[in-house]
């Protein structure tokens, strides 16, 4: 078999996405597997375990979830407990739940009570970016560590975390500018590439990651043909796509998916951390502070209009930046805090005068042709 | 929706239980005189007593909208609010009491906010800032984050870190997370000054603290003596109780009230009076009822001998804090915190006993069954509040594997009336007896002790 | 110039042809789903009735269920966007469409001749034009006249199930418990119009609001959606044809965007066969 | 204690009234099945009559009678009713005394029951509040195929390639089959795929109470073969059928009937 580079590499990742967690363990390498963006990457890849992103699974009926999770919760998360139910995690050597949300942080638990890894972790996340939060979550990632730590046999040094932090923080350059390709029209990169190439990323090993990013900027760059010009080019606001399915259903309706705010994209990789003396700081206050999603309390503003802008203006530089003329709200069914945010959003965006298409979804495969009407008369709207 | 069914409140087995109510009233009356004579206002979350009674002791009258949202369902009168908040674009998957509150506040606002004439048990006031709380749901910060959308008041998250089970007895932990509850409380603090342009009344505060104490020590009692079998009081008793040592505690009428509460159980108690005539089977609850169908409880004591012996965690007070731990406190935030994280961990050496998570909505019930010698749960999913139903099936689970206990599972809501079918919940009831009558006899041969 | 227009519904197709004007002819077909894939003989015999032939027409478009493929269309267009343009050119001061169809319903919100917001219910059939026909069919009665006999309650059954199949056994419940037919079926229009109005909301109903679909002709359901809007709703004279009717509208600005070339070579692509549906295998 | 000669178990569903006639040592004798046309009080009149007259009895002559369903409460005269789930319980345990799980794929919803080795319910889950993965499915499949529901197995089983469907709604499901049959996919596609769907609820209902050594399978569903053997694969398990699916909650009704009166007594 040849080996594939590239957009082709990242793809056939995205198809078989334990694969190399499955070899490295084979290798006698360690795995950690990890909910959301918040356990920082950082401390994994210092002890030379792989960061594995647990995500569910599209196309999987759900046939255990039913017996842990009511139905009225999060699909993610229901897929989730079920596919791990199934055994897809069981090579985990580290799991790392995480307070994320309610979902993440009631399927860490009930995960934890069921499934037992050799590591095993369940790291609070506060609720606000106070500096109380900040310094008290700094001491969680030092307890998250230091369970890591046993697994793993080893010491983590803060020369070690700082390795790790640069590694980590090249590859977040990277994506930025794999998203900057994405400025001109039409878009260098289709929106269902990108989820390939940021799941791929996901579930190797940062180092193996960063090549892989660099094979697929030079070969966008170079290529004669991308995604074709179409009308709507489109911000997707939202928990996540982890799946072409979705992204390739919407990519036939005549948009273009150019930039978005999603957990699989841009929040994972829009910010550094910063490189402080003691490495926990800059974790800390990069993963607490700087990753940006609903669940994160930020103070009220004076006013409403500073409030709204301190929560959503970094949106303002994406749709400038992007050209963006339409707004699609992926809502994965019963996510609380993408749901209380909706009318406050859709009305700081049609103040810019950008239409908004909210969608609810299963996170099913079978039930997203429903869906294309939808999509598509969206498209029908957009200039 | 004019609906024909009946409302079907339940009789309630105390006495005093039937006072309740009032302070349910009380606290929407006390917050309409305040707003009237120009005293501030708050709407504030149920945060298990760590910032209401700081804001109490600024002098602020406290509204609360989850409990507003079960009277608005009691009443039958939600319906209106929950199509307005729908229509502004609100999932319907969300908390049925934050779109009963984003309907209302949106019903406020169009009347210039003064109270509509129509507005269930007389209406919230304005607020002059909103008080979230981290713990239990994200709904509890989010859904008062949106009512900016409304009303152009601040709102403040008061921190309540959650820890795992493993976690809590990892060493320091515990410290650092009450260190960082008592730094936020101090924030908090620092907020309300500005707000109100005036100092912390640390004296009141301590007042209040005491107060509370007290109130709950007797709610605790209360509690213990419902062990007794026959019970002397079920959970439609409780749901009235909670009023005054959930919302008011540090109220000396609440205190007063508690005494009376426990005098009457007491003597229940000692005359074994039962609750429910012919007590056959002892039930537990979880999480949170129909508010607008309470008396089918009172059907199912009288056709099947049900007793709810024991009901939702959340909503009950702790076990008082140690006397020698509480003596080294002496700064009261410190005591708050510590109180309010002891609510939510006391019953995590419970879970690490059975190697379980999460230590709260579960682990209580772990212990709760032996106590209460309970034959089965009663589980209510509600289609609208994912906290109160997230960890049922796993509860389920865990009850049958650890004690042979069975449960059954009624669906409904807390507010929408529409997705609770009585009488199936009937038909489940019936064949659930011979359940429980099959696991009583499994447990007898597997030595269980009930 | 002629121009056509399609609407491959769920279970009717609807054909409109127009000229720069007006309306020509309009043809509503119940096709039913086994029948769906016919779409095209009901355009062959529209041309007919009209007594024209395919090549006259100019520009085709498509929309509806079924608008996936059209081999005798030249561009398709959502529903969505069809629905608003064919009420629009109906009555210009449109701001709100309910449109109530056998397998969905939607609102759509119209500013400046343009969709500005839309809504349509999903995976279940609770609030849409099937779950009267169902109970209908338990009450053996037509669809057509349950509308008109629910207007003779006088006190509307409860009805709590969402579910069509459930509400029909809850139709058989307060049956057999003495209520009157015309009672349980205003009910029903009552829970349906409820139902209705509760998605509509969220795209903020304003005047002046246009029913349309099969629903829109269903009297009763009509009275309680108006009674929950708060103002009478406007009836286009044929409810069912505003899709066709805005897919030949946009056919003709289509048309008249083209280049000549274009239309020439867009018309010799055109074949009369069978349309694709979208839940097709690809 | 009163002493039985004769009894009767109505069972009056929402599509089928379903009435046994049982003798004194629980001995079934006839039983009749009658659709409800629109009227619970007169479907259960008349399949009781029907069931009489196949015993060749008279009303007169039964000492008790035992009702379930929805339309229990539309039974004439006097009756002791009993819920649906304890009535199944009761039934399938007299006809499968080693029968410890119960599929019931009724019309309206499907249920798992665990049952006690005496035929008590010992645990149960019901899809309720959406009639998704219900029974019906099997009907409307039945009429929109033309062809008897017993037939459905025969064709799933030579399916090669089965249609994945993206509605859980039995009246989308509906309008889907309708246009894949117009398409021309296989019958025998469509209904696997359906057969499949179900089977996979059914399983994820199984999960929840555990499953046992010795299952059963009741209700209208069972009387497609196909399904019952995908159910078969699916949950790893040999399902027991009954003669006659229909009437297992009707003998409970009987039986239970019974009982309830001695304990009164």
């Amino acid at each position: 078999m040849t080996k594939l580079k590239g957009l082709a590499r990242a793809a056939q990742i995205d198809k078989n996405r334990e694969e190399r967690a499955k070899e490295i363990k084979a290798e006698g390498g360690k795995v950690a597997g990890y909910f959301c963006c918040y356990p920082p990457l950082e401390l994994m890849t210092a002890l030379d375990y792989m960061p594995i992103r647990i995500l569910g699974d599209m196309n999987e009926p759900l046939t255990e979830a039913d017996s842990y999770l009511p139905t009225v919760m999060c699909c993610f998360y229901r897929s989730i407990m079920d596919i791990a139910m199934k055994g897809r995690y069981n090579y985990l050597d580290a799991f790392i739940g995480a307070h994320a949300c309610d979902g993440a942080e009631r399927v860490s638990y009930i995960w934890r009570s069921y499934l037992k890894s050799p590591c095993s972790f369940y790291l609070d996340i506060p609720h606000t970016n106070h500096a109380a939060a900040i310094e008290f979550f700094k001491k969680q990632l030092i307890l998250l560590n230091g369970e890591l730590e046993k697994t793993a046999g080893k010491t983590a040094t803060a020369a070690m975390i700082r390795e790790a932090v640069k590694l980590h923080n090249r590859q977040r350059a990277m994506v930025r500018q794999l998203y900057g390709l994405n400025r001109n029209d039409p878009p260098a990169l289709s929106g269902s590439e990108m989820v390939q190439v940021l799941v791929a990323v996901m579930c190797i090993p940062v180092k193996e990651g960063n090549a892989l990013l660099e094979e697929v900027i030079e070969e966008v760059r170079g290529r004669a043909k991308g995604p074709e010009k179409k009308k709507g080019r489109i911000l997707i606001w939202g928990s996540l796509i982890d799946d072409t399915a979705m992204t390739k259903l919407i990519e036939s309706c005549g948009l273009n998916i150019v930039i978005d705010d999603t957990a699989i994209g841009t929040r994972s990789f829009w910010v550094d951390v910063d490189e402080t003396d003691d490495p926990y700081e800059g974790l800390a206050i990069r993963y607490l502070d700087k990753v940006v999603c609903p669940r994160t309390f930020r103070d009220t503003k004076n006013t409403r209009r500073e409030d709204l802008d301190h929560r959503f203006g970094y949106m303002k530089e994406m749709i400038k930046g992007w050209g963006v003329n339409g707004v699609y709200f992926n809502i994965i069914r019963n996510c609380d805090p993408h749901g209380y945010e909706i009318p406050e959003l859709r009305d700081y965006f049609e103040q810019m005068n950008l239409p908004v298409l909210v969608v609810e979804q299963d996170y099913a495969t079978t039930a997203l042709e429903s869906l294309r009407t939808r999509f598509q008369a969206f498209a029908e709207s957009i200039g | 929706m004019e609906d024909k069914k009946k409302k079907k409140s339940s009789a309630k087995t105390l006495q005093t239980a039937r006072e309740a109510g009032n302070f349910g009233k009380k606290i929407l009356t006390s917050a309409r005189e305040a707003a009237e004579a120009g005293r501030p206002v708050v709407w504030a979350m149920v945060d298990w007593w760590l910032g209401t009674t700081i804001a109490k002791a600024m002098g602020m009258e406290i509204c609360y909208p989850e409990n507003y949202g079960a009277l608005c369902a009691a009443m039958r009168k939600a319906e209106p609010y929950l199509d307005y908040a729908e229509g502004d674009g609100v999932p319907n998957t969300t908390c049925g009491y934050a779109r009963n509150c984003i309907g209302y506040t949106r019903k406020l606002k169009e009347n210039n906010f003064v109270i509509p004439e129509d507005a269930p048990g007389g209406g919230m006031p304005k607020p002059l800032f909103l008080l979230a709380c981290g713990a239990a749901c994200d709904a509890r910060y989010k859904w008062f984050q949106s009512l900016g959308r409304y009303m152009d008041v601040p709102v403040w998250t008061l921190e309540f870190p959650q820890t795992g089970v493993m976690e809590y007895f990892m060493p320091g932990n515990k410290k650092d997370n009450i260190t960082f509850m008592v730094q936020e409380l101090r924030a908090f603090v620092s907020f309300l000054e500005k707000l109100l342009g005036k100092k912390m009344n640390w004296d009141n505060l301590e007042a209040k603290l005491d107060t509370l104490f007290k109130t709950h020590r007797l709610a605790y009692e209360v509690d213990l003596l419902r062990k007794a079998v026959p019970s002397p009081a079920v959970n439609t008793d409780f749901w009235a109780l909670m009023i005054p040592h959930l919302y008011m505690p540090d109220d000396p009428e609440a205190l007063e009230y508690y005494q009376r509460v426990y005098d009457e159980v007491k003597y229940k108690v000692d005359n074994k009076i039962g609750a429910v005539p012919n007590e056959k089977y002892r039930m537990i609850f979880s999480e949170l009822p129909p508010w607008h169908t309470l008396g089918v409880f009172d059907e199912y004591a009288e056709k099947y001998g049900v007793a709810f012996a024991m009901e939702s965690w959340n909503y009950h007070v702790p076990s008082p804090l140690p006397e020698d731990e509480k003596e080294k406190i002496h700064d009261p935030l410190e005591l708050i915190a510590t109180y309010s994280y002891h609510k939510f961990n006391e019953y995590a050496p419970v879970a690490l006993e059975h190697r379980m998570e999460p230590s709260l909505f579960t682990a209580p019930y772990l212990k709760y069954v032996k106590d209460y010698r309970i034959d089965g749960l009663f589980a209510h999913p509600l289609i609208s509040c994912r906290p109160a139903t997230y960890t049922l099936m796993h509860l389920r689970n865990l009850l049958m594997e650890k004690f042979k206990i069975p449960s059954v599972i009624v669906e409904g809501d807390i507010v929408d009336i529409r997705v609770f079918n009585e009488e199936e919940s009937h038909a489940k009831m019936e064949a659930f007896i011979e359940t429980m009558d099959h696991y009583r006899e499994i447990r007898k041969k597997e030595g269980f002790e009930w | 110039m002629l121009f056509a227009g399609i609407d491959i519904g769920s279970t009717i197709t609807k054909v409109v042809i127009k000229d720069e004007r007006s309306i020509i002819l309009s043809t509503i077909r119940p096709t039913g789903a086994e029948h769906r894939r016919l779409a095209h003989e009901v355009m062959r015999d529209t041309l007919e009735k009209a007594g024209l032939d395919f090549e006259q027409i100019d520009f085709i478009v498509a929309t509806g269920y079924g608008r996936i493929n059209v081999p005798f269309a030249d561009a398709q267009v959502s529903e969505i966007t069809c629905h608003m343009r064919g009420v629009s050119w109906l009555f210009p001061n449109v701001r709100t469409v309910i449109d109530i169809g056998g397998q969905d319903s939607k609102g759509i919100k119209v500013v400046d001749g343009k969709v500005r917001n839309f809504i349509m219910n999903d995976k279940c059939a609770a609030g849409t034009g099937r779950f009267l026909e169902i109970i209908a069919d338990t009450l053996g009665l037509k669809l057509e006249e349950i509308g008109d006999i629910s207007l003779r309650s006088r006190e509307p059954a409860s009805i709590s199930k969402t579910c069509a199949i459930f509400a029909e056994q809850e139709v058989l419940l307060r049956l057999s418990e003495g209520a009157s037919v015309p009672d349980i079926l205003a009910g029903l229009h009552k829970a349906l119009a409820d139902r209705i109005f509760a998605m509509v909301s969220k795209i903020r109903i304003e005047r002046d609001v246009v029913i349309t679909g099969g629903g829109a002709k269903n009297a009763g359901l009509r009275k309680w959606l108006e009674e929950r809007i708060g103002f009478p709703a406007v009836l286009p004279p044929e409810p069912l044809i505003t899709g066709a009717l805005g897919a030949s509208i946009l056919a003709q600005e289509m048309a008249a965007k083209s280049v000549e070339g274009d239309l020439a070579l867009k018309k010799r692509a055109r074949t009369m066969e069978a349309a694709t549906f979208f839940d097709d295998d690809q | 204690m009163l002493q039985i000669s004769f009894k009767a178990g109505i069972d009056i569903g929402s599509v089928m009234a379903k009435a046994v006639i049982m003798n004194g040592d629980d001995h079934v004798l006839s039983y009749g099945i009658r659709p409800i046309s629109g009227s619970f009080a007169r479907a259960a009149n008349n399949v009781l009559t029907e069931a009489l007259e196949k015993a060749g009895l008279s009303y007169d002559q039964l000492d008790i009678v035992g009702a379930t369903g929805l339309g229990a409460s539309f039974v004439n005269g006097p009756h002791i009713e009993s819920a649906n789930v304890t009535c199944q319980s009761r039934g399938m345990n007299y006809l499968f005394p080693s029968v410890r799980i119960i599929i019931e794929i009724g019309d309206q919803s499907s249920r798992v029951i665990k049952v006690t080795e005496s035929g008590k319910v010992a645990d149960c889950v019901i899809n309720d509040r959406c009639a998704a993965g219900s029974g019906r499915i099997l009907q409307i499949i039945s009429k929109v195929l033309q062809i008897n529901i017993n037939e459905l197995g025969g064709l799933s089983v030579k399916s090669t390639k089965p249609v994945r469907f993206s509605t859980a709604c039995s009246v989308f499901l509906e309008t889907e089959i309708i246009s894949r049959v117009a398409e021309g996919t296989k019958k025998g596609d469509i209904i696997a795929g359906l057969h499949q769907a179900i089977a996979s609820k059914i399983l994820a209902m199984i999960r929840k109470v555990k499953i046992e050594e010795t299952c059963g399978i009741t209700g209208g569903g069972a009387k497609d073969a196909g399904l019952v053997e995908i159910l078969q694969e699916t949950i790893g398990k040999e399902l027991l059928v009954p003669e006659e699916p229909f009437i297992t909650a009707a003998i409970g009704a009987a039986l239970l009937a019974t009982e309830k009166h001695n304990t009164l007594d």
